[in-house]
């Protein structure tokens, strides 16, 4: 199945972009996809637990398992206003 | 729409919640700061996760609206990069009773500072960073 | 001068009190309502004991900047005859902080209500009335 | 001695006048001020308190004696904001 990873705020700039669409087996969680983060970028090596998750814009356990087509974004501390 | 990449109109918010039945309203605005935790700041750039932003923020009046139901509210909240003194965000809320014009403002800014997927980068002379990102484990 | 028969200028008001370190201000205004106590309201006259308003004015905004020190506030009475939806008072409140500046806001109003010599007349559809004076004894 | 009584609000409709200049003896108080008024005007019979006092524009007990050149000034129910 595929989904749609974002990247914002820091997270954009340690990834190097906006966007990745990743092809994914199926039962794979938001945790799951934050492992392969942390194993990726060295930055993210002591995020142990994935920041706030959301899938399809809207906060979303990370356990949750993914279905085909969803748009998943880590979000990182909030800091509006 | 709340996300506006354009500088703030406080006036034209009040304006669009104002009744005739209103005895007050509070505006709050957060501006730009020269300071942040002892280090001098001279911008800072507001970035979002747009729709679900838009999504939070509807949530939010919604759920303000609900509680302080004699109270009207509205939220602007800029984007990009905005000088020391410029406004980010400006929110109003009136109402018949001054009371619940400071009470639902303020829940309402402390809200948005909780759950909206906005971030912001201070740039200062000593370099950029993404405010709450630093000591975070 | 806190009072004055002019309609009020917020926007100067808060330009007025703003720093560069300051993250934040709280505007709040009075508003002539359409209604009070369930009767109809027109319009308002204020009235006051000009020289002691002023005095008493400048003594609660000594002492609200003294309760926070880091907050400049500012505060601007309007008399004389104001119809439904023109304002009668506005008060800004500009700290680093956005909690202070809520806080110093509304103890300017609580206190203004308390102990300022202003006296206000409502006038409807079923006459006019000095609020506050009926029913005391 | 000489005293200034002023009138605002409700009790300047009830007076019919902004100001009046008394002439009083020594050791008269706000209070027995107060009381001529009550004596005076009918609308005010029911007020055996008086308002709040004010001399020469700061707040005073109502028991305050007053001295030759104050001005005094009874302040109704405040109602500014």
């Amino acid at each position: 199945m595929k989904v749609r990873l974002l990247f914002f705020a820091v997270l954009r700039d340690i990834a190097g972009a906006d966007t990745r669409d990743l092809v994914l087996a199926e039962g794979t969680t938001a945790r799951d996809v934050w492992q392969s983060l942390r194993d990726e970028h060295p930055l993210l090596h002591d995020y142990l637990q994935p920041p706030m998750t959301a899938i399809n814009e809207s906060y979303a356990a990370p356990d949750s398992v993914l279905r085909d087509g969803d748009e998943l974004a880590f979000i990182p501390p909030v800091a509006g206003g | 729409m709340f996300l506006t990449d354009a500088p703030l109109d406080p006036r034209a918010l009040v304006a669009r919640v104002m009744r005739a039945s209103d005895g007050a309203y509070v505006l709050f605005e957060g501006v730009v700061r020269n300071h942040h935790h002892g280090k001098a700041v001279t911008s800072i750039f507001y970035d979002a996760y747009r729709p679900m932003a838009e999504k939070e923020l509807a949530r939010i009046v919604r759920d303000v609206e609900t509680e302080f139901p004699e109270t009207a509210v509205a939220v602007q909240h800029r984007l990009g990069q905005l000088d020391v003194g410029e406004s980010s965000i400006a929110i109003v809320a009136a109402s018949p009773h001054r009371a619940e014009a400071f009470a639902a403002c303020r829940a309402l800014i402390d809200r948005i500072k909780e759950t909206v997927p906005i971030w912001k980068k201070e740039r200062g002379p000593d370099g950029e960073e993404w405010v709450g990102w630093q000591g975070r484990s």
